[in-house]
Order: C-alpha cells, then structure tokens, then sequence
C-alpha cells in the first residue's frame, strides 16, 4: 500500500508560491485559510532558504489523537483526512500539530472558529469521490482520478515533491548522490560547486566570509 | 422527516396561531370597553399617553436594592433579545426568507454575541430572583414559570447551536420558537403588546391630571 | 349572604374593562410594585405586594378573560372565585392599601394598580366584605350628611366661632358667588383654623365666597369603601347644591380623596359634566398669589418640609402649587428625598384612618415617614390635607417625635399682609 | 563553511551522510531527544566533504532553542514559524496526563464523597432543630450564588463533555450524534464563559469582606473543621473551610476566566504557545475546582442537616448556627435578631399566605 507524503527540497525551492496559488484555487478555499504556506528563512540574507509547509500527513497524526470528536481518519494512501461534518471547530488540532496546518474560517469579529479545513493531499473527504458535497467541503479530489496534488505538480523546479514516500525519498536520495557526486567529483567544497550559498544558521554572519 | 414537519407545516402553524392570536387577544381586550371620562382635563390625554410609552421604560431610581436589581437584569435580558431576535443575522436571514422577502442591516457578529450574553445574564438573574424572592414566589404562577422556561430554552438551543453547521441543533431551536410562538398569545408573554396600552392607558389617565406619570 | 356574594362578583365582573383587562394581561408578576408600597417596605410582607392584593379579580379575568381560563371552567379545572377569597382578601384590600398610587407610578409596564384596587372594592363592598369602620363612616354619610356625623348644626357653631374670633362674616347660601368652598369633616371638628385660614385668605384677596348649608362636605366615603352608588349620592349633593347657588367654582379642601373624588371621579359618577369647575384649595391660593391678589409678607425662618398628599399631588395632579406657595412663605424648604410624586404615602388614605382594625399595621408603617422625615433633619412638617395631618400627627405620638405638622393654608393666612385688619 | 557543518555532525561520520539521504532521518530528527548521536566517528576517513545542507535547515526550524522564524506571503499569527515544538508537549499533557488524571481524580473524588457518607453519615444537628431561625443571607446574596452556581454547573457539564466525551460517550452515542451534542457544548461553554466573569466579580464583591481570615481560624484548621472527633468547632460567619474555598474559587476562578478568554477570543494575536498554555491553565483550573465544588455540594446538601436552609430560604437553624458557626450565632443572638419559625413561614412559603387576612381580622376584632 502506498503512504502519501510531501517533501519539499529545501535547496530547490524559490519561494515562487505557486503551489499556494495552485492549491487555493484547485480546492477553492476560503478567504483567510491557507492550507499551504511558503515560508522563508533567512529572507534576504545569505543562506537564504525556502519551504512549502502543509499538512504533512502524519503517520502518527497528534491533531487526530487530541480531536475531542474523534473526526479524523487516514486513508488507505496514509492521507489524514478529517470529517468536517463531525468537527466542532474547537482548535485543539490546530494546538497540536507541528506544522501549523488546521486552518479556522475566521467566524466574525470574536475570530469564533469554524470547522477546521486543512490539506487533503487532493484526496477529498469521507463522501463519495468527487461528489459535489464532497467538492464543496474539502474542494478537490485528485487522488481519485490517479492524479496528485495540484500544488507538487504544478512546482516549476520540482522542489516540492508528492506522492508515495519510497517513490519520494528515492527521488530526493538520487538528487542528493548527484549533488554529492558533482561537488566530489569536482573536488570543491560543496558551496563552490553550488550556484546558491549555503544555508546558514547563524544567517547575517556568514555574509561577512 | 420530523425535521421537514418542523421546517415546513409546523412553522406556518405555530405562526398562524401567534399572529391570529396576539390579534384576538388585542381586540377581545378592547372589546371589553372603556366609560368616556366626563371629567375637565387639566392636561393632554393623548401626549400623556404617549409619554408614559416610553417614561417607564426610563430607570426609576426611587425603588429600593431590590428594585435596582430587578430592572437592570430587565434592561439586559430586554434589550439583549430585542437585539437578538430582529437584528442578529441568522434571524434577519430568516426572516427574509420565510416572511417579508427582504431583510435589513444586521448587527456584527459581536454585538450579536455581547446582546446574547446581556439576555442571558439578565434573563438567569430575574429567573433565579423569581424562584427566590418570596415576593415573586408568592406571585408566580404556572405560567410565568413556563413563560421563562420556555424563553430560556429557545435562548438556550439558539446559543447552542450558534456554530450554524448542525441541522439538527438548528431544528431544536426552531422547534422550541415554534412552540413560543404557539404559546405566546395565551400567555403573559403577550405582555409585549399589551404594555403600550397598559401604559397608554395609564399614561392617558394621569396626562388629563397633569401628572407626569 | 350567598346572595350578597353573587351580587358582588357581579359587580366585579362589571368593573373589568379594557383597562383592566390590558393591565392584568401585561402583568408580568417582577414584583417591582412591592419595592414602591410602603406596607411591603416596611414589614416585608410579601402578601403586601400591591398586584396580589389584586389577586380575586384577577382570578375572575382569568377564568372569564382569558383561554386557558375559560377552558379550566369548561372542565372544572381551575377554582372559581369563592366567598372565602373575599373573605381572606378583605384586609389586603382595604387595610393594607391607601390608594396612594405609588406602585402604579412604578410599573414597568404601566399597569394603574391604584385603579384596580379601587375598582376591586366596588365588588368587595357588596359582597359585604368591607372594614367596619368604613361601612359605618358611609351609612353616616349617607344618612347624616358626614362620615364623622358632623351636621351643619356642628359646622355652623364652628363658624360662628370663627366670626367671633375674626371679626369677618362668613356668608352662607350666597346665591351668585363666585366660589363655593367645601369642607372635610375632619377640618370642622379638628381643624377650626382651617376655616379661620379661608375666611380671612379669601377676605384679603377681595373673593366673593360662600358655603352651601345643603353641602359642605366634600369628603366622599363612598370612593374609600368602594361603592358607586353612595359614591355618586354624596357627589350629587355638592353638584346640586352648586348648581343651586349658582356658583363659578367649587373649592375642594386640603383634604386629598375629597379632591380626587369631586374633581376627577364626580363627573363620572353623576354620568354628566359639572357646570362649574373645582379648584383645589392650594390651586386656587398659587392662582391669587400669581396674580397677585394675594399679598404676602414675612418668611418663617423654621426650615419646613412637605409632606405631599397622595391624592392631591400623585393622583390628584396639583405637584408645582404647594410648592409656590411654600417658596412665598418659608426661607428654608428641605424636600424630602422622595417627594412629589414619588412621595411616600402617611399610611392613613384611602380609608384605613376610618379602619380601627388597621391601625397597629398603620403605625407600624409610618416608619418610613419617620425615616424620611428624619433624613431632612427638619421638625416643621407642611401638609395640606386634614386626613394626613391627623396621621401624621398619631404616627409622631406614637414614635415620640418633635416634629410639628402644619397646613399648608393656614400657614399661608399667617403671612398674609394684613391689609383686612387694617382697613377694619 | 566546513567548521559549520562539523558543529552539525560529528566529523568523520559517513554513517550520517547516508542517514542524511534518508527521509526517514529528517522525520527523525522531528521528534524531541532523537539525534544523531548515536553515529560512530570511522577512523581513518577524511572528515566529510559533502554533507546534505538541508539537514542543517531542518534543525533550525525543528525550534529547540525557539529562535528561528522565517517570513512568508501568508499573513496570520505563527504563519512563519515551520514546526511548533510546544504542540507535542501540549498533547502529551492532555491526552497522558489530563484526561485520564483528570478524569481519576473525579471518579476518586466522587467516591470519597460517598464513601465517606458511608461511613459518617449525614451531620446531624446534635441538638436538634430549634423554633427559632436566624436570617443567614439575604436574597441578593442567594440570587448571585444560585446564578453562579447555574453557570458554573452548565459550564463544568458541557467542559467535562468536550473534555471527557471521546473517551465516554462516543461509544454511547455514536460519532455523528455526539458531534452535535460536542458543538452544542462548545457553544454554550463559549458563550456562557463570560457571564461566569460577571458572575465571579458580583460574587467577590458581596463576599469578600466576611471571607478575610480572623482569629480561630487557625484553631479551625487544627481541630480539622470538626470532621476529626464528634465535636463542633466554632467559627465565624465562615468558616475557615468556606473561606479557603471562597479565595480557591476566586483564585483558580480567576485564572481560568482568563485562561478561557484568552481561548475563546483569538483576536489578541496571541499564538499557539499562548493558547496552549492557557488550555493547560483552563483545564488543570476546572478540574481541580470542580473536585472541590463537589465536596462544597456534597456538604452543602446530603452531607450535612440544615446547611442547605440558609441559601434556599435565606434562614438558618439557630442550633445549626450555633454548632457550626458559633462565634457569629451568639452574636445575632445577642443582637435579637433570632426569629420565630412561624414568622420566617410567613415570609417564604406562599402556601400559608392565605391564612393572614383571617390573623389580620382576628388580631383586630
């Protein structure tokens, strides 16, 4: 059985956001929720590095183990989906989660929550395959057509990989050998061989080398 | 199927009932008359009327501890479900969908919320009074006991089902308003309409006195 | 006595009008009026809460008014109004109520609850449930001419002393004078100087006057008890007797029920409107002193405070007169904290003074009077109405008090210019 | 460079370059106290060219030492911080600690109750119900307690039900209809919650000032409130028991109205590390006053003759007072402000009003 996950390649990435804007409009999400983010480290400075965040479909999801509804549920693919028919809106998965993927439609003035909408990995939710109830809850659901999310398919640089995690990882494996490779083959360090400096915790210091 | 009996026939029953009866209560207490007052007029009868209208809904400070209690929990848990019942959106929409086709300007959600808890806070305190005071003990009746439950509950299973997502949430609330409304018109809930003639009444008899009442 | 108890839910029956029924309807049962009724405050009775003293006729509409009434009384569910509740309710309704109109100043949703009483009465008094004292003051009325029994006899002796002590004639059957003034028994046995006041009041301000030997009475036992047809005899008299002088106006005395009852339940009783108009005493002095027919001098320096009488002020309309009127004669006037028509009723209106049974209860409550007089700190308490002033005067006896209470008129007649015994 | 990767992994460690490869070890390094430690340095290697610096990214924003956030075009509060590394321990804490501690120290606390019931058995008033009665709260103060205690009952019930519902009702009702009763709950907590702001404040007010430990209320303590031993200690208008529980439920009181306002209100812009410490606070808060809110009920009903009285009627036994609250019954006594039963009937049962117009009539013929 294959286990759905994200990765997305932090040395790819350009921050360009057009899987944010390839998810909001393939699952025509709300105002004011972002199933998916960029986020930029270091922005401007040297070792300058992004990533495209969303739900990351744990194995072991914390939002489905602190639900007090119990509304979550993982699909044979390892997608954790979430039955918004159940869900009370009360925010304990948006606490929980690592990754800060539960999104709450903003209620009014007093920011009451809504019921949570999240990443789907295009995989819709408890009703039927792409029926309209389905479409108007969770919005798209690729996967049942045997495609994948809209967001890694539409990556230019293919930084932000989806699908089956050994088909992933094998991927990401392969880029990493060659970069690898290149930068011993080539007998420089890595920064030399590399066309973007590398990241840098320590951010501005390393500006100065 | 329950669901659709309450949505669909039972709303217009229970209004038919409500408007039909606030109607005949109305005209049966006109009917009962009232003897032309013979007496020379030292004042206005009319706009004494009209001024008791609205001055009693004006705080009486001579009234004692209790009396302050009693109408400012009355202003919170009147003015609370005034706002509520005509301006909070959910019953706008409503409206304008079940009874005058068109709706109109509706409060934000937190003044919705903030009249909400001035009904409740007011409504708990004059229901808890009731059952305390041994004034109120001695008046009350079956009636103004089911009058308050009844108003509670609606307010109750209106709050609980503020998230607007659960059918059958919104069903109890509507059922609960439902049976309010079938209530009403035999009730002293009818007091909503009745107290402009009571003070009218009032009003007309001290304005010919030309006291301000 | 069945009999006796089917004629007066009848006429209870009767009394339920659109009024009423509006009031009962809207009665919400908060409880508020209690907090204005001073026989609630001071005992903290509950069964002194003015809507329950209501609670016969209220019965009555609503078994009679109402659905859920009338469908008990097709199956037999709710109770009908028996004798015993006349019987239980007599003493809420005529002991613990003054008619003072305080609670229905305080309703919120407006109901006259003084007018309920009022009309709750009428059914009570033909049932025969009504106080003793107030039964007899009627039959005396009725009969004698008087509540207290006082006959012309008595008040002509009174003015005859009056002449002796003044020097003035009082005239009497004046055809064509311009005002007929009207009495309180109370004021002829205990008060002389009332009259005294009049007489030489009216002499200053140059007033053509008389008192009619048919009717002199203005006070109306009928009203307190509660019976229209004694009620509307005792207003004939003074209507016809008026009529028969020919006079412009009829002068009510200090006395508050007799006001009330000859200005603004008369017409209604007799069915028909007066061909003169009545004045209140005290309007009548602010009306002379506006236009300055009345010439006043001096000031007391004793600071004063007003007792407003219930029926004259909250249910009767004359609020700003005394008010004037105090201001031309008194240097320092304290109110009370609750004055006007929020005043606090002496406990002794609306027929409890001609209730011995009451008084105990009478007394007791006139603590809240006592308080509020002694929150102003003044020991000269005004009024002007002969019943409050008797009391108020038992109630400072009673409480071992200091204070001195004294009519509003003839505190007036002390200051005025004394033109009249000049020129003599 | 080079010394910035060797700070990251230990040098000469080929064993982390493949790992590093892995996506499996970048999960890894997510949790808490996984590192890579456990990697043996080879001798006799150079110390390592290339490593992957993605390994380096990912510790950063793994956020132990809470300090890197990056900027992103997606506006919100926290919308820049990649991993919440509080969220673990908050759901640790609810779902190993609260749930089951919470729910243990309920059912134990429920248990004592009537255990102890068992084996003490209600608290008679030894001498016996008296004939007279001393007025113990007026009606203002009965109507904000019983108003605080409505809101309070209605606030536990629907907190237990979120708090406790997966666990226990779900397998009664279903999923789908305890979805209902759960949104229901979590509606009527929110908006119910600040009326128990208003509550609490009328309450304070009106109970502050006899709430102030006096004198004997240390001897109180010691003497154990009368539990140990037979005999009654004598106290003030409060005892020292009600008095710790008046400032415990002021205080804990406090703490989860603010607790909950921040919860219920996410307009403030506080974050996530906000709201979970304060649904810790909320929660720690209501358990433990809800424990002690069932032992005052326990006491204030079956667990004690004439307790309940003074709050229902507003009167209280005069021996009740005087074996409980010894200190201020002698006062009231002194003062004559002891009542006959009669007169109290009179004033609070409405069935024998009707008796009065007869005393009335027959007290003055």
């Amino acid at each position: 059985m294959a286990r759905m996950k994200f990765y997305c390649d932090p040395e790819r990435c350009i921050e360009c956001n057009a899987c944010v804007t390839a998810c909001k409009n393939e699952n025509e999400v709300p105002w004011g929720v972002n199933r998916r983010r960029v986020v930029t480290i270091n922005d401007g400075d040297d070792g300058e590095r992004s990533l495209s965040v969303a739900c990351m479909h744990c194995s072991d999801a914390p939002c489905a183990t602190v639900c007090p509804v119990d509304c979550f549920y993982t699909t044979q693919d390892g997608v954790v989906l979430h039955d918004k028919d159940i869900c009370i809106g009360c925010g304990y998965c948006f606490y929980a989660c690592p990754f800060g993927a539960p999104q709450f439609p903003e209620d009014g003035a007093f920011a009451t929550r809504g019921k949570m909408d999240k990443c789907t990995f295009c995989a819709g939710g408890p009703e039927a395959d792409n029926s309209s109830d389905e479409h108007r809850k969770y919005g798209s659901n690729r996967l049942a057509e045997g495609k994948l999310p809209l967001c890694a398919e539409m990556c230019s640089t293919k930084a932000l990989l989806a699908g089956d995690s050994d088909t992933i990882s094998e991927i990401y494996r392969k880029r990493i050998i060659n970069r690898s490779a290149s930068v011993m083959a080539r007998g420089v360090s890595y920064r030399d061989a590399s066309f973007r400096a590398p990241y840098n915790a320590a951010g501005k210091s390393s500006a100065k080398e | 199927m329950i669901g659709q009996f309450i949505d669909g026939p039972l709303w217009t029953f229970s209004l038919a009932v409500f408007v039909i009866g606030v109607v005949w209560r109305i005209v049966t207490i006109l009917m009962a008359g009232n003897r032309p007052d013979l007496s020379t007029p030292r004042g206005s009868a009319s706009s004494g009327a009209i001024r008791t209208i609205f001055s009693r809904s004006v705080y009486e400070r001579t009234a004692a501890t209790r009396g302050r209690l009693l109408q400012i929990a009355g202003y919170l848990f009147h003015i609370g479900l005034f706002a509520l019942l005509f301006f909070a959106k959910p019953h706008v929409d409503f409206y304008a969908e079940r009874i005058t086709g068109f709706g109109w300007a509706t409060m934000p959600h937190w003044a919705f919320i903030l009249s909400a808890e001035l009904a409740f806070l007011g409504l708990l305190l004059l229901w808890i009074h009731r059952l305390l005071s041994p004034v109120t003990r001695l008046l009350s009746d079956l009636d103004d006991h089911l009058g308050s439950i009844l108003v509670f509950l609606v307010m109750l299973t209106g709050c609980l089902a503020l998230a607007q997502s659960f059918e059958a949430l919104r069903l109890i609330h509507l059922l609960l308003a439902e049976l309010l409304l079938i209530y009403f018109p035999f009730s002293k809930l009818m007091h909503t309409f009745t107290f402009v003639m009571s003070r009218g009444y009032t009003g007309a008899t001290m304005g010919r006195k030309g006291v301000n009442a | 006595m069945i009999e006796q108890f089917e004629q007066g839910v009848e006429v209870l029956r009767q009394q339920i009008d659109a009024r009423i029924s509006s009031y009962f309807s809207s009665c919400v049962h908060c409880g508020l009026c209690a907090e204005a009724c001073l026989f609630y405050t001071e005992t903290h009775d509950p069964r002194y809460t003015p809507i329950y003293k209501l609670e016969p006729m209220r019965k009555l509409w609503r078994r009679e008014h109402t659905f859920w009434g009338k469908l008990g009384a097709v199956f037999g569910l709710n109770e009908p109004l028996t004798e015993q509740d006349f019987a239980d309710w007599e003493t809420l309704v005529y002991d613990s109520c003054t008619l003072c109109g305080r609670c229905s100043m305080i309703c919120p949703v407006g109901n006259d609850i003084t007018y309920m009483i009022r009309r709750q009465r009428e059914g009570f008094s033909v049932a025969g449930y009504a106080p003793e004292g107030m039964k007899e003051a009627t039959k005396r009325a009725l009969k004698i001419g008087s509540p207290m029994g006082v006959t012309f006899k008595t008040l002509k002796a009174a003015l005859a002393h009056v002449e002796r002590d003044t020097g003035l004639a009082i005239p009497i059957d004046k055809k064509g004078a311009d005002y007929m003034t009207l009495f309180s028994s109370m004021e002829v046995v205990n008060f002389p100087e009332y009259i005294e006041s009049i007489a030489r009041i009216f002499q200053a301000a140059g007033i053509s006057w008389t008192i009619s030997s048919k009717a002199f009475e203005a006070t109306n036992s009928g009203i307190q008890i509660g019976n229209r047809e004694a009620a509307a005899e005792l207003v004939n008299r003074i209507v016809v007797a008026a009529e028969e002088l020919n006079v412009k106006y009829v002068v009510s005395p200090e006395c508050g029920h007799a006001y009330t009852s000859i200005r603004w339940e008369g017409p209604n009783l007799i069915g028909r409107q007066y061909p003169f108009e009545v004045v209140h005493i005290l309007e009548l002095l602010e009306q002379l002193k506006r236009d300055g027919r009345l010439q006043l001098e001096g000031k007391s320096a004793t600071p004063m405070t007003l007792h407003d009488p219930c029926q004259i002020v909250r249910r009767g309309g004359v609020v700003q007169q005394p008010r004037e009127l105090l201001d031309g004669v008194a240097e320092t006037f304290v109110e009370m904290k609750d004055h006007g028509v929020m005043n606090w009723c002496c406990g002794g209106g609306g027929g409890v003074s001609a209730n011995d049974r009451a008084e105990p209860l009478r007394l007791r409550v006139f603590e809240r009077k006592k308080r509020q007089l002694e929150e102003t700190g003044v020991d000269t308490l005004v009024t002007a109405c002969a019943n409050c002033r008797i009391i108020l005067e038992e109630g400072i006896e009673e409480y071992e008090m200091e204070t001195e209470v004294i009519s509003l008129t003839e505190l007036v007649a002390e200051h005025l210019v004394d033109g009249s015994k000049n020129k003599e | 460079m080079g010394s910035m990767i060797s700070i990251s992994i230990p040098p000469g460690s080929l064993g982390a370059k493949a790992a590093a490869w892995s996506l499996l070890l970048l999960w890894l390094m997510l949790l808490p106290g996984q590192g890579l430690a456990e990697s043996k340095q080879v001798k006799g290697l150079p110390p390592p060219a290339v490593l992957n610096p993605a390994a380096d990214l990912w510790r950063d924003i793994r956020q132990r030492d809470m300090a890197t956030t990056g900027t992103t075009q997606v506006r919100g509060v926290d919308s820049g911080v990649l991993i919440n590394a509080n969220g673990d321990k908050w759901r640790k804490f609810r779902m190993d600690q609260l749930i089951p501690i919470g729910g243990y120290l309920l059912l134990g606390m429920g248990l004592f109750l009537i255990l102890f019931y068992l084996i003490r058995g209600k608290v008679r008033i030894a001498g016996g119900a008296s004939d007279r009665k001393l007025p113990r709260y007026t009606s203002y103060e009965r109507l904000i307690h019983w108003f605080i205690a409505s809101i309070f009952i209605f606030l536990a019930l629907t907190g237990l039900i979120i708090l406790f519902g997966r666990p226990l009702l779900i397998p009664i009702f279903g999923k789908e209809l305890f979805s209902v009763i759960a949104s229901a709950s979590k509606e009527g907590h929110n908006l119910m919650g600040p009326l128990f702001l208003v509550a609490l404040i009328l309450v304070f007010i009106k109970f502050v000032r006899r709430n102030i430990y006096q004198k004997g209320d240390m001897s109180w303590l010691l003497r154990g409130g009368g539990i140990i031993g037979k005999k009654h200690v004598p106290s003030n208008f409060f005892n020292m028991g009600e008095k710790s529980m008046f400032w415990m439920l002021i205080i804990v009181g406090s703490v989860i109205v603010a607790s909950g306002l921040v919860l219920i209100f996410p307009i403030f812009g506080q974050g996530r590390e906000w709201m979970e410490l304060a649904h810790v606070g909320h929660a720690i808060g209501a358990i433990l006053m809800i424990t002690v809110i069932m032992g005052h009920i326990y006491i204030g009903t079956i667990g004690m003759e004439g307790a309940i009285e003074g709050m229902s009627t507003g009167y209280c036994d005069l021996n009740w007072a005087k074996e409980h609250h010894d200190y201020w019954a002698s006062q009231m006594e002194k003062r004559g402000e002891a009542i006959s039963n009669e007169a109290v009937n009179r004033f609070s049962d409405p069935d024998t009003n009707r008796s009065l117009g007869r005393e009335l009539r027959e007290a003055g013929e």
